[in-house]
């Protein structure tokens, strides 16, 4: 069930990504599937216990590995957003528009 | 941005806890749950409430945008340099040196504890600058 | 816009369609538990030193990927304070790039 | 000893970054920085040829890094398949990095970009984990993102912020595909997942696995740019600057191709063999028919790397061993010529500051050397003896021998000839117009020598066509070839006279006002983004869908 409301999670980011004309709203989208993504490792890694991996603590642990792999996985996430937004700064400084479809427009009459 | 004295206040009071906060995280990354990302955004975080409330000339005369971009640029060649320091003890790149010296003299962590350090250092500087610069192209 | 209509149905059917591929894949019987983790979580302090298991991952074992990580940051960072040039500097003459070099 | 080299292949480049970083920031070192920066790519040079001993032998090398073994740690793997993909990479950024040392215009901070991508392709190709693998994919990404908007015209801006949306998108189904590989086979390093797979039953065993092997494969797909993937590829290309656009075409986007072929070879996919073949055919025929269409010589060359590109892919699909030398030779052939191409093209358009095939006046005298050095390339990609083009096409005959795909990629070869003969107007010795030095400023000494060095590389290439495949083989597959055909026999070399003639009447054809108001309809197809994604997720159900 849980597995269901991740991959919700995920296509709901999917659908921000393609429905949405705003440039800004598209990079939400990436970044609600990212955390999808990251949700799924961690869940993944809390079924085997769900305390914090430190040494000693009795309890059943929760898995390591994909905790340390999200870590990446998030700080990247993190990095393409800072660009995409900047990206997106710059064509709006450029074109006075957030819609991706009058940015293109715009950006392919230029080159004509 | 109106300097309100609630937000100077606040601000002048609260941004030395956030920092000491970020290098806790650091610090006792490989004991508690923390690291070097993590810490290194707190710290961030500090830096950034510092020049948000007190406006950017202040916080430049405390963190000068010069040093922090050399900073962040530093701290990345001394983590490429600890890395190189394992391949030169023989524990591969990125290796522990210390593996093999007596471990009650030097904990084997405490080349974790560097790796933390240099990437909190990295990532603080780092997100602080960029904001900070964003933030001066602002006005 | 042209096939509006169009291109939203094909997005909804072909979302759909991701759906159940993500489904598809996610069900399942899944072995719990993987040697590497075991073998992880019993001696990653003891071969690292470091009592958190996570950071003994990401700094001991796979501190490659980390450094990876830091160079991602340190490009972004870099990246985004190139573009972020202030209003009416660098804006483009299509194709004669006269662009002056950025600090 | 040897094994710790591996290690230097891929820090040289980042410490060159580096250093050309603290170039950016401390000004008056700007300059020597980046020399130094560039400069730290002699050694991959050198830690590559001192490799090719053991990879010639057979032996993959192999390096764990941070001294843990396999499956915890980290592992570099150097086999054949990677020697070659670090092997193209170096002579690509090494031809781009010195050509962009000539324009005084890219400051330390372009080179910083340049290296880090160079380390993060390194990346891609030395590493043995796919955890990895997805870090230095965004390595390159990341430093792409920056460079391919460069110039800051918005038209780079664009293409950049639509790659990376379709690019981000697609790396996410990465990241899924390495979740179901760690959940099914609870380990992450690519060797060890065919064991995992063997002991399981194969790919095809488990629903989950075929998944995860679309979902990898698609993942890097959109970096390769075939069908319902190649729709980024034109903007970027046309519009980052030109050094760059050259190492897109050259080198990054044969990278992922490596890195995917390694994925499927390694999850044993032969079911998508079949699917690859017909998109590779596919992929060469539309590209280069939009290829013969475009006015801006830029995108006509970038339609032209997706088409060459759908050579590799095709004959990889063919699937047997001669097929796999000769998608890795087409390979670094394409890398030469397209790079070569791409950096005396955009000479002429930064020369002349005009894009359009028709307004660009004639630079045969203006610039000897370049027009040149264009036209050993045109003729490489064209296909003409003695050109490398020549050498390795007449490999991938020999390896699609007897597959229905192969008439596509007749057809395509001299639609090839056809569209280079309608962009060599530019480079014809004409009458020097007064307009001409418009544009940007005349290219350096550094610039001429590098691209008359790579036009010397495509003719040795070519000349040198049977050792070169004969090399090729052993480094794969670390035997002896059995039987590599003749590639200049006589048969062959009158083949090329029907392609050449058919290759004019096509260009005739397409210069009559029909042939151009068709091609003014074909331009117009430049897909949106939400077209775009809507592309990339029909590719992912393909590949998801083939193995029922």
């Amino acid at each position: 069930m849980i597995w269901a409301l991740i991959c919700l999670i995920f296509l709901v980011g999917l659908w921000g990504v393609t429905r949405k004309a705003n440039m800004v709203k598209k990079v939400m989208g990436l970044s609600i599937a990212n955390s999808g993504i990251i949700l799924l490792f961690v869940h993944y890694g809390s079924l085997s216990g769900t305390t914090a991996p430190i040494e000693g603590s009795g309890r059943a642990m929760a898995d390591p590995l994909p905790q340390a792999l999200m870590l990446t996985a998030i700080v990247v996430g993190v990095c393409v957003m800072a660009l995409a937004l900047v990206l997106v700064y710059r064509l709006y400084l450029r074109f006075g528009t957030l819609d991706m479809h009058r940015v293109e427009l715009g950006a392919w009459k230029l080159h004509d | 941005m109106k300097k309100t004295t609630i937000l100077d206040l606040i601000s002048r009071k609260l941004a030395p806890f956030m920092l000491l906060f970020g290098l806790y995280l650091l610090t006792y990354g490989h004991m508690s749950p923390g690291g070097g990302f993590q810490g290194g955004v707190v710290i961030a975080s500090g830096v950034i409430l510092l020049f948000v409330a007190q406006g950017v000339e202040a916080t430049a005369s405390l963190f000068p945008f010069r040093s922090l971009s050399l900073l962040e640029a530093g701290a990345f060649l001394l983590l490429v340099a600890a890395g190189l320091a394992g391949l030169a003890a023989g524990a591969g790149f990125l290796g522990n040196p210390i593996a093999g010296v007596d471990v009650r003299m030097v904990p084997r962590a405490s080349m974790i504890l560097v790796y933390n350090v240099l990437i909190g250092l990295k990532v603080g500087a780092g997100i602080s600058f960029m904001c900070m610069y964003l933030f001066r192209e602002d006005r | 816009m042209r096939g509006g209509r169009v291109t939203a149905v094909l997005e909804v059917v072909v979302l759909v369609l991701v759906a159940l591929f993500l489904l598809q894949a996610l069900q399942g019987d899944h072995p719990e538990s993987s040697e590497v983790r075991g073998h992880l979580v019993e001696n990653g302090s003891r071969e690292t030193g470091a009592l958190n298991l996570v950071t003994a991952i990401y700094l001991g074992y796979r501190a490659f990927d980390t450094l990876g990580e830091t160079i991602v940051l340190l490009v972004a960072v870099t990246g985004v304070i190139y573009f972020a040039v202030p209003a009416g500097k660098g804006d483009d003459e299509e194709d004669h790039d006269t662009r002056s070099d950025l600090p | 000893m040897t094994d710790s080299l591996l290690v230097w292949v891929l820090l040289a480049p980042l410490m060159g970054a580096v250093a050309s970083l603290f170039g950016k920031l401390i000004r008056p070192l700007d300059r020597p920085l980046s020399w130094l920066g560039v400069a730290s790519l002699a050694v991959p040079i050198a830690a590559l040829v001192l490799l090719l001993e053991p990879v010639i032998s057979g032996k993959s090398v192999r390096y764990a890094l941070g001294g843990w073994p396999e499956p915890y740690g980290i592992a570099l793997v150097l086999d054949g398949l990677s020697w070659i993909s670090c092997a193209l990479t170096t002579v690509i950024a090494a031809a781009v990095a010195l050509f962009s040392l000539g324009r005084r215009r890219y400051g330390a901070g372009y080179f910083f970009f340049l290296l880090m991508m160079v380390a993060g392709m390194y990346g891609v190709a030395l590493t043995g984990d796919l955890f990895t693998m997805f870090v230095s994919f965004e390595v390159v990404a990341v430093a792409v993102y920056v460079l391919i908007a460069w110039e800051g015209t918005a038209t780079g801006l664009a293409a950049s912020y639509k790659y990376l949306v379709l690019s981000t998108t697609g790396i996410l189904f990465f990241l899924f595909g390495v979740f179901l590989v760690y959940r099914d086979l609870g380990v992450l390093s690519i060797s060890l997942i065919s064991e995992g797979l063997e002991a399981s039953g194969g790919v095809l065993s488990s629903p989950a696995m075929h998944l995860a092997l679309a979902s990898l494969c698609v993942g890097i797909g959109v970096r390769t740019a075939f069908i319902p993937f190649h729709t980024w590829l034109p903007e970027a290309h046309a519009y980052a600057p030109h050094p760059i656009s050259a190492v897109l075409s050259g080198a990054m986007i044969k990278v992922s191709l490596f890195a995917m072929i390694r994925i499927i070879l390694q999850f044993g996919g032969d079911y998508l063999l079949e699917l690859l073949m017909w998109i590779g055919a596919v992929t060469a025929l539309a590209a280069v028919i939009s290829a013969l269409s475009q006015s801006d010589v830029k995108r006509l060359l970038a339609y032209h790397s997706i088409s060459q590109l759908g050579y590799m892919l095709a004959v990889f699909g063919a699937g047997s061993a001669l097929a796999l030398t000769a998608s890795f030779s087409h390979a670094l052939n394409h890398a030469l010529f397209k790079s070569l191409l791409f950096l005396t093209v955009g000479a002429a358009v930064s020369l002349t500051g005009q894009r359009n095939l028709y307004r660009i006046p004639p630079l045969g005298r203006r610039l000897p050397a370049f027009s040149a050095a264009f036209f050993a390339g045109a003729l490489s990609i064209s296909g003409i003896p003695p050109f490398n083009g020549f050498a390795s096409k007449g490999l991938i005959t020999a390896g699609m021998k007897g597959s229905p795909a192969y008439p596509l990629l007749w057809v395509t070869s001299f639609l090839t000839i056809a569209s280079f003969i309608k962009l060599g107007r530019i480079f014809l010795p004409g009458e020097d117009r007064d307009g001409v030095t418009a544009g940007g400023g005349n290219p350096g000494a550094l610039q001429t020598a590098v691209v008359v060095a790579l036009g010397v590389l495509c003719l040795g290439t070519g000349v040198f066509g049977q050792t070169m495949a004969r090399g090729l083989y052993r480094i794969l597959h670390g035997t002896a070839p059995a039987s590599i055909p003749r590639l200049f026999s006589g048969g062959k070399l009158l083949g090329v006279l029907p392609a050449a003639a058919l290759g004019a009447a096509a260009y005739m054809a397409v210069s009559t006002d029909i042939g151009s108001r068709l091609s003014r309809r074909v331009r117009a197809l430049a897909p949106e983004l939400r077209t775009v994604l809507l592309f990339f997720f029909v590719g992912l159900l393909a590949f998801a869908a083939v193995a029922y």
